[in-house]
């Protein structure tokens, strides 16, 4: 009987088909908590491992089907392909959707690793109750009872949504929203460590609190944004950028803080501080899984919103992010020389390797079809990262003594005697991460410094190129470490994985050494990904 | 299609023994399915030889497929003269080398799998880097020789080795990547002149600015410079001689060292030109100080390997000074040289190393009188002494001779200073062996006996290649000019012309005096 | 037969190289091939040089290439060898004195263990003095003149038990490696000036060129022949070499090798005309050498020492006369052949003594001895006369001749040569007076007897060759018969007419005879060297060889190992030092970066705060600039 | 107009500041939420200069996270608590270096 007076409200009009893969994985999510509750506890991790990875193998499918379908689009010269979708929140484009393809390949890695029940006994890698206090009569009580956290199925689910929302948000509010959805699942998973709580706990706070001030430098950033351009999509701040209408100050500090929110995702210098606290107290398999995964969204999104929205601004943030990479190569290069703990070094080499991609992001080079181009090489880099760091941890995993993972470096002397297999893997993902050739990794540093010295920054290549051979001075002193070092004492004990740590491990080492002699077809994928539709 | 063969024999014959048992049981047929890969791989390249028109001149026996479309990489070999020369030093002594490594007793609990798996695996990927033509291919394999020299140092070296490894490691990875960085350039270079390419055909006439040519120059020389080793570049290379096995010094300093030399040879004075010779004075002073320089440390070593890497510095010198004086004498001469330098270091390096495994010790200190006792195996030393210190009749004065020729035409004073190499190299070779070999017989060395057959055997080789080709190198000469004479060219600066060429006195018979 | 002259090497070589792989069972018959092949040599290069006899005047020079050794651009050497009457002469001299020292070794090291080796050296020795003097390519000459450097290096060490043997062996290689960066250098340079390093074109295009080059390239080769002849200042070497087998010291370091500098500079004599100057430097060398040989031989008392000494002296005779040019160079030859005959002679006669003395070659416990070795006094009688210049022995023609030329050349030169003949005929004086006359003085238990006939025979062949040399000179026949490659030259006339010089040196030779006769045969000598301070400043600078040793180590020696020590402390401390250096440096800056990771959430929580407010103002900063 | 963005900018440093300084969790926690509600003045105040409502939406949007983070943040700092009996976040220091 209101109709008559009611303006007609036209519901939001949706590419449903186009961000399905999102859609799935929030199923999956959501579907999780359900079996949180209904499935009895005796079946429930396997059900919740379950879902999580049919949800994600359905979502791959899917993004495939999706980047073939994605239709080329006229974008600022030159092409682009995919387009923007759901009213402007998402934009659905070649390098969005070769992000979600990573970033669930990544995901299905870590659940492989998530699964891994062999090594503590019977029981996963995370705590019984993490409401229990460490040592508590509770947690020995509820270990007894094999209790355990399924949760981090259905997190690790939303962690994932929120990464790929991250990656392809059109909108900077969308972004805001996506980066809490990624961020704040994570913070609770890094608490909920089996062994060495304490540790954990003080992780999650850390990564916790940071996290929560530098989102808020990122969201005042977008408020600034938003009082420059009069919107929050990247496309209109892009016109209001070139149009120069409106303050330079409002801008620029507004560009200066939303890339304080964004290097702080991708462990860039002097942002960096939490990440080797974080990864070494976060349970490992956890710890995986946002190295590679949180690094890979928030540098796509990073690329997004200094190309789309502030492309007109380059001049203006470039010389920053050159000198912000080269101090980010310099410290984590130099200070991973120092460490004696497996995880803290692979933290550091983390901050090193943000270094390396800047180099290639500080290029701004947009290149040409068959050229390299900035936004290729990083998606690139970002691949060959994300399969050695995985594979790396998933190792770490399996190096262990009566404390649980023995991440001393002295106990991995002469691993190499003790198990072949493993060391050499982790040797070969050393040598990736080294940059040496026949490996991924050089391939990787390859592309990013063509990029940055085709957007005339060659100067910064050399620094790279010495900078990794810093790096790749750590790198072989483990190699040395395993190799060459007779064990001290009984040497660390090797624990025999579940087929499913196996699994990553040896798909991480295969890929490690494909993309190393075979980089062409993922090369293939990253370039024609073409450029961000706006 | 024989390059791709002679390069995969070795690595799949590495394949094969890693996947043999371990243990004492096996050894022996393990070394018996690596030498028979390595002798393999020689009756390859004397095949390789059979289809090599050596009147032709240019790259031969090309094969060329797209490996990474975007880069513009491909993976394309081919020989030209120099290649052929070192392919075969590669082939020839690594059978040797195997040989020599029968008996090498290793650290307690290294397998001899690996060993020699490792050797062979060098082996094939030098037999790569030699035949590479395209730049990033070369690039690629140049950097993967690191790896197996690592492990044969790191696993298998003396006290030093982990020490070694890692110093030898960083220091050529230094260079590496310095040299990335010009492969980089390469890349941004040729893709803004059209399609990006790293074929060494299209590479060898690019135009780019003096200043970019010049970079990229550096970058790759800084990886040559430290490969070869060129003073003041070469401090790892006695470190690392020190700590490693015979076998492992010869591939190192024999074979791999020479991609170095090589290197300068196919891509620095082929793809820059102008900056090679820009580069020129620089390059031949610090050459003739690795002359003298080498010549007199090893005067002053008492470490039986320090001392025979210290000479090799002062060699490389002399190859470096020939590829640098930009005359075909001088340049044929250091090829000549490479080939030469790897026979007769190789043979100081295994005959020193039977010493050393005997004696126990590779201080000079700790031998004397050894002649005595062990008639041959000084024989064998001297005669390898003699050749290093290029005595007219061995192989090497021949290439030494025409390096300080070509040089002298190009600069005196450098030819001068280099000439008084010679009687240095006299002094270390002949100081080493009178304090070894000679005088009354040292009690502690009772223990060095003679050679034994095989030793002998595997020894024979290289003596018999010394002498031969001390009297008539010329066969490896005709291979050698054509290619030398394209480079020599392609640098543009030409021989300089005699000055008072014979023709000219007959009409002035009795000239002016 | 010439076009087979190549045998004449590869004979040799091959047997000496082959006894060397032989190996225990190659004991027995060593010796014999060894003897066998020298001889062969000798008889080919009799046939070759009566075939090129056979020839008229004009073309007596026959050259013949093999292969090509080198070619690179254009570097080119023929491995070719030119068998004319200069070299055709040497293969004589050097397979003919090189085949009785053969024979005479049979008895001499027939106790020795390592015979067969030591044959096996002569043998490569023989090809490598071959081949330097039959090469027409200046590098194949140089492959001959280290060949023979290296049997000397083999042959003065043979005995390597002896540290001494070893030291000497090490330091006339080394020695004679200085001289030979003065050959190669000469090399080099003839390359790049003339295109080419063969003999024959060089000497003819140095007219062309420019007189300093020509001065360069002869004092480049002088350089080399002083190495090699044991001239001033490269002499030290050779009086150590006597450590060698006494054979060793007759063929190679009296009769041929030390003569191959001579050679050289004949040889060159295109090159030597063209620049006065280069000619002057090798009179002064030759003339320094003379007096310093001689005076060295007066103090020695090692028998061998004094020989090498008078060995210095007849080289510098010799160089000097070659120094004198056109005039001189069949002189200087004619000289080095005689010599090659007595001193050979002496050596071997010396060499026969030490075998009756047990190996001792101390003088002053020699004495009396002609009784007991008859035959090695006469023929060492005869090799006396011969080097003193007795009328009518060879030496006599060859010395005179090169006085006399002296003479003509200029007053103080020939005054110089003829000084030095008095003091050889004092220093040969005095060698007989303390060996053959004078009382005995042997230590007990020393019976000397006379050498096998295997070792007499030899001696007595030399003996007739030191008388009979000078027959050569029979109608000046050996400068008609080298002119054609030495050049002709005008004989000048001196102040005074030829046969009163020649009686002027016989007796200032007589006054140096009867001066050591007198001086030695009035007291009786002492059986124990004088100590230092006894003697006469003469004799103690002559014992020590003029203090060349000395000279060299503190000029040369000490200086370069000190170097070598600098460096070896530099190469560690500074350029590795360097390197690892920094190493540590970039561990110390790890350790001080890590600091700031506290561990406190507040401190990175600053570092966040505090990193954006730097962002934020670089970013206006980069606009307003 | 300017005062209100001010005034957000002041408030926000406040609540930086107080990151900074204060030891207890709790308090540093609620200094991160004003500053998040500094934010929000601000997005209100440039909505209201735009003349658009989407700075306001987005204030509802910031109070939810900041809602969701209060749940998640407040979580691990208890169970902190329960192990610590402390939220001083100075304790939380054993990962350093």
């Amino acid at each position: 009987m209101f109709t008559a007076d009611l303006p007609p409200i036209t519901g939001p009009d949706v590419e449903y088909s186009l961000i399905a893969p999102i859609l799935i994985i929030t199923a999956a999510a959501v579907l999780g908590t359900l079996v949180e509750a209904l499935v009895p506890r005796t079946r429930r991790f396997g059900v919740q491992a379950a879902v999580a990875v049919v949800g994600v193998l359905a979502a791959i499918g899917d993004t495939i089907w999706v980047y073939q379908s994605l239709d080329a689009v006229k974008g600022g010269g030159h092409s682009g392909r995919g387009q923007i979708s759901t009213e402007g929140a998402l934009s659905v484009d070649g390098p969005g959707v070769v992000t979600w393809l990573l970033l669930l390949v990544f995901a299905l890695l870590s659940f492989l690793l998530f699964a891994e029940r062999r090594l503590e006994g019977g029981l996963s890698a995370f705590t019984g109750r993490a409401a229990d206090a460490p040592g508590s009569a509770g947690e020995a009580e509820a270990t007894a009872a094999r209790i355990e956290h399924t949760e981090v199925f259905p997190l690790a689910s939303f962690a994932l949504l929120g990464m790929m929302v991250f990656a392809t948000a059109n909108d900077l509010l969308t972004m805001f929203v996506a980066l809490e959805v990624l961020s704040l699942p994570l913070y609770l998973m890094c608490g909920l460590a089996r062994r060495r709580r304490l540790l954990s706990q003080e992780a999650a706070l850390k990564y916790f609190l940071l996290g929560a001030f530098s989102s808020v430098f990122f969201l005042y950033g977008v408020a600034l944004a938003y009082g420059y351009a009069g919107s929050f999509e990247l496309g209109r701040i892009a016109v209001a950028v070139s149009s120069r209408t409106g303050s330079d100050t409002l801008l620029l500090a507004s560009i200066a803080l939303m890339a304080v929110g964004l290097l702080f995702k991708i462990s860039a210098v002097p942002f960096h501080s939490w990440t080797p606290d974080v990864y070494q107290g976060a349970p490992t398999p956890v710890t995986a899984f946002m190295a590679a995964g949180t690094k890979t969204a928030a540098f796509v999104a990073l690329l997004r919103v200094f190309f789309v929205a502030f492309g007109g601004a380059t001049w203006d943030w470039r010389p920053t992010i050159w000198v912000i990479a080269v101090v980010t190569m310099f410290l984590g290069a130099l200070v991973s020389i120092a460490q004696t703990d497996v995880k803290r070094m692979l933290a550091y080499s983390s901050i090193a390797h943000a270094g390396f991609l800047l180099v290639g992001f500080a290029g701004a080079y947009v290149g040409t079809t068959d050229r390299i181009s900035s936004v290729s090489s990083v998606l690139f880099y970002l691949t060959v990262y994300g399969i050695a760091t995985i594979g790396a941890f998933a190792i770490v995993t399996l190096i262990r003594d009566a404390g649980g993972e023995a991440t001393h470096l002295s106990r991995w002397a002469g691993l190499g005697k003790a198990s072949p297999f493993l060391a050499g893997s982790f040797a070969l993902f050393m040598l990736s991460f080294a940059g040496i050739p026949l490996t991924s990794g050089f391939i990787g540093k390859w592309a990013v410094f063509s990029a940055a010295w085709s957007g005339g920054y060659w100067p910064l290549v050399v620094i790279g190129v010495l900078m990794s051979a810093v790096a790749a001075y750590f790198y072989v002193r483990v190699i040395v470490l395993m190799f060459f070092t007779d064990p001290v004492g009984d040497g660390p004990t090797i624990a025999v994985p579940s087929v499913l740590t196996t699994t990553v491990i040896a798909a991480t080492a295969a890929a490690t050494v494909f993309l190393g002699l075979v980089p062409g077809p993922m090369l293939d994928l990253a370039q024609h990904a073409g450029t961000f539709v706006r | 299609m024989i390059l791709t063969v002679m390069a995969a024999v070795p690595l799949l014959g590495a394949l094969a023994i890693t996947l043999m048992p371990r243990g004492q049981s096996s050894a022996t047929a393990v070394k018996v399915v690596a030498v028979a890969a390595s002798v393999l791989t020689l009756v390859l390249s004397l095949a390789m030889m059979a289809d090599y028109d050596v009147g032709r001149g240019g790259y031969q026996l090309t094969e060329k497929h797209v490996w990474i479309e975007q880069f513009g990489v491909h993976y394309a070999l081919g020989v030209n003269g120099i290649g052929v020369t070192l392919i075969l030093l590669t082939t020839v002594l690594t059978p040797i080398v195997l040989l020599a490594a029968w008996d090498d007793r290793l650290p307690t609990s290294r397998s001899v799998n690996s060993y020699l798996a490792w050797m062979l695996v060098l082996e094939g990927l030098a037999i790569g880097v030699f035949s590479a033509t395209d730049a990033f291919l070369f690039y690629v394999l140049f950097e993967a020789t690191l790896v197996p020299i690592y492990f044969l140092i790191g696993s298998y070296g003396g006290p030093q080795r982990t020490y070694a490894a890692v110093k030898f490691l960083i220091y050529n990875l230094v260079g590496g990547l310095l040299m990335l960085a010009s492969i980089v350039g390469l890349y941004v270079v040729t893709s803004r002149q059209g399609d990006a390419t790293y074929l060494i055909g299209d590479l060898s006439n690019l135009d780019v600015s003096t200043t970019t040519e010049r970079l990229l120059f550096l970058g790759f020389m800084a990886a040559f410079a430290i490969k070869a080793p060129l003073w003041p570049f070469h401090t790892w290379l006695p470190d690392a001689a020190a700590s490693s096995t015979p076998s492992t010094q010869v591939l190192m300093v024999s074979v791999i060292d020479k991609i170095g030399t090589f290197g300068m040879l196919r891509w620095c004075l082929e793809l820059f030109p102008g900056a090679s010779d820009w580069a020129s004075p620089v390059v031949i002073t610090l050459a003739v100080i690795s002359i003298i320089y080498g010549a007199l440390l090893a005067i002053g070593q008492d470490d039986l390997r320090r001392l025979i890497a210290f000479t090799s510095v002062s060699h490389f010198g002399f190859i470096i000074l020939g590829i640098f004086a930009f005359t075909s004498t001088s340049t044929a001469g250091s090829t000549l040289y490479m080939f030469n330098h790897g026979l007769s270091t190789a043979a100081l390096f295994l005959v020193t190393g039977i010493m050393i495994a005997r004696r126990g010790s590779a201080s000079i200190q700790d031998f004397g009188g050894v002649q005595k006792i062990a008639p041959i195996l000084s024989g064998v030393l001297l005669v390898a002494g003699l050749s290093s210190l290029s005595l007219p009749g061995l192989a090497p004065f021949v290439s030494e001779f025409m390096v300080l020729a070509g040089t002298f035409s190009r600069s005196i004073p450098a030819a001068a200073v280099a000439t008084l190499g010679i009687v240095l190299a006299a002094l270390y070779i002949l100081l080493m062996y009178q304090r070894t070999m000679t005088g009354p017989l040292k009690e502690g060395t009772e223990g060095v006996h003679d050679l034994k057959p095989v030793e002998v055997a595997s020894l024979a080789p290289a003596l018999v290649l010394i002498v031969g080709l001390g009297f008539y190198p010329q066969p490896l000469l005709n291979v050698i000019n054509p290619a030398v004479d394209e480079i020599v060219s392609h640098v543009g600066v030409g021989d300089p012309a005699p000055k008072t060429p014979t023709g000219l006195a007959q009409q002035t018979e009795g000239g002016e005096h | 037969m010439l076009e087979l002259a190549w045998l004449l090497v590869a004979v040799p070589l091959v047997s000496g190289l082959g006894l060397l792989v032989w190996g225990k069972e190659g004991d027995r018959v060593g010796h014999l091939i060894g003897t066998a092949a020298s001889s062969f040599s000798f008889i080919v290069g009799l046939i070759c040089f009566f075939q090129i006899l056979g020839r008229d005047e004009g073309d007596r020079s026959y050259s013949k290439s093999l292969f090509t050794w080198i070619e690179a651009g254009p570097f080119h050497v023929d491995m070719a060898y030119t068998f004319d009457q200069l070299s055709g002469l040497f293969v004589l001299l050097i397979t003919g004195v090189g085949t009785l020292i053969h024979v005479y070794s049979i008895g001499y090291m027939e106790h020795d263990a390592r015979r067969r080796r030591f044959f096996a050296y002569l043998n490569i020795f023989i090809a490598s003095m071959l081949t330097l003097v039959l090469a027409s390519d200046y590098l194949v000459l140089f492959l001959g003149w280290e060949g023979v450097g290296l049997a000397s290096y083999l042959l003065i060490g043979f005995w390597q038990h002896k540290d001494s043997a070893a030291a000497a062996a090490t330091k006339a290689f080394v020695v004679n490696r200085v001289g030979d960066v003065g050959m190669a250098l000469a090399i080099m340079l003839m390359f790049a000036q003339f295109g080419t390093t063969a003999i024959s074109e060089v000497n003819v295009s140095v007219n062309a060129a420019s007189t300093s080059t020509a001065t360069a390239l002869g004092l480049l080769l002088l350089l080399g022949a002083c190495g090699k002849s044991a001239q001033v200042p490269l002499q030290s070497w050779l009086l150590d070499a006597m450590e060698g087998p006494t054979p060793v010291s007759a063929l190679i370091h009296a009769a041929t090798m030390v003569t191959a500098g001579v050679y050289l500079v004949v040889r060159s004599n295109g090159v030597f005309d063209a620049s006065e100057a280069a000619r002057n430097a090798v009179i002064a060398v030759g003339l320094v050498t003379l007096l310093a040989g001689a005076w060295i031989g007066c103090a020695k008392d090692d028998i061998k020492k004094a020989l090498a000494g008078s060995t210095m002296s007849q080289i510098g005779y010799m160089m000097l006369a070659a120094g004198l040019g056109p005039a001189g160079y069949a002189f200087a030859i004619f000289h080095l052949i005689t010599h090659g005959f007595f001193k050979a002679n002496l050596f071997l006669g010396a060499g026969s003594i030490m075998h009756g003395m047990d190996d001792d070659v101390e003088m002053r416990h020699y004495g009396a001895l002609r009784a007991a070795m008859p035959v090695t006094f006469i023929t060492f009688l005869f090799g006396y006369l011969a080097i003193i210049g007795f009328p009518g022995f060879s030496g006599f023609f060859s010395k005179d001749k090169i006085i006399e030329t002296a003479f003509g050349h200029s007053f103080w030169v020939g005054l110089g040569a003829l000084v030095g003949a008095g003091v050889t005929g004092f220093y040969m004086t005095r060698m007989m007076m303390m060996t053959f006359f004078s009382e005995k003085r042997w230590k007990e238990d020393v019976h000397p007897h006379e050498s096998p006939k295997v070792m007499t025979y030899p001696l007595i062949a030399l003996g007739a060759l030191s008388l009979l040399g000078g027959a050569m000179m029979l109608g000046g026949w050996i400068t008609d018969f080298l002119e054609p490659v030495v050049g002709h030259a005008e004989h000048e006339e001196l102040a005074i007419p030829a046969w009163l010089l020649s009686v002027l040196i016989t007796l200032v030779v007589a006054v140096g005879v009867a001066l050591s006769y007198v001086l030695y045969s009035r007291e009786p000598i002492a059986a124990e060297t004088p100590a230092d301070e006894s003697v006469s400043f003469f004799s103690r600078a002559g014992r020590h060889e003029l203090y060349g040793n000395e000279l060299n180590e503190a000029v040369v020696v000490r200086p370069t190992r000190h170097l070598t020590r600098f460096l070896v402390f530099l190469d560690g401390k500074g350029v590795d030092g360097f390197v690892t250096g920094l190493a540590d440096r970039l561990g110390d800056a790890s350790q001080l970066l890590r600091k700031p990771q506290t561990g406190f959430v507040r401190s990175y929580a600053l570092s966040i705060f505090g990193g954006s407010l730097v962002v934020v103002l670089a970013l206006l900063a980069a606009r307003l600039a | 107009m300017t005062e209100y963005i001010t005034l957000s900018m002041i408030l926000f440093t406040i609540g930086a500041v107080g990151v900074l300084v204060r030891r207890n969790a709790i308090v540093v926690f609620m200094c991160v939420e004003l500053m998040l509600n500094a934010t929000n003045l601000a997005l209100v105040a440039f909505s209201r200069q735009h003349g658009n409502l989407d700075g306001q939406v987005a204030a509802f949007f910031v109070m939810v996270v900041a809602a969701a983070e209060v749940v998640v943040g407040l979580a691990i700092i208890v169970s902190i608590y329960r192990t610590r009996r402390t939220t001083t976040v100075d304790e939380a220091s054993l990962l350093k270096l």
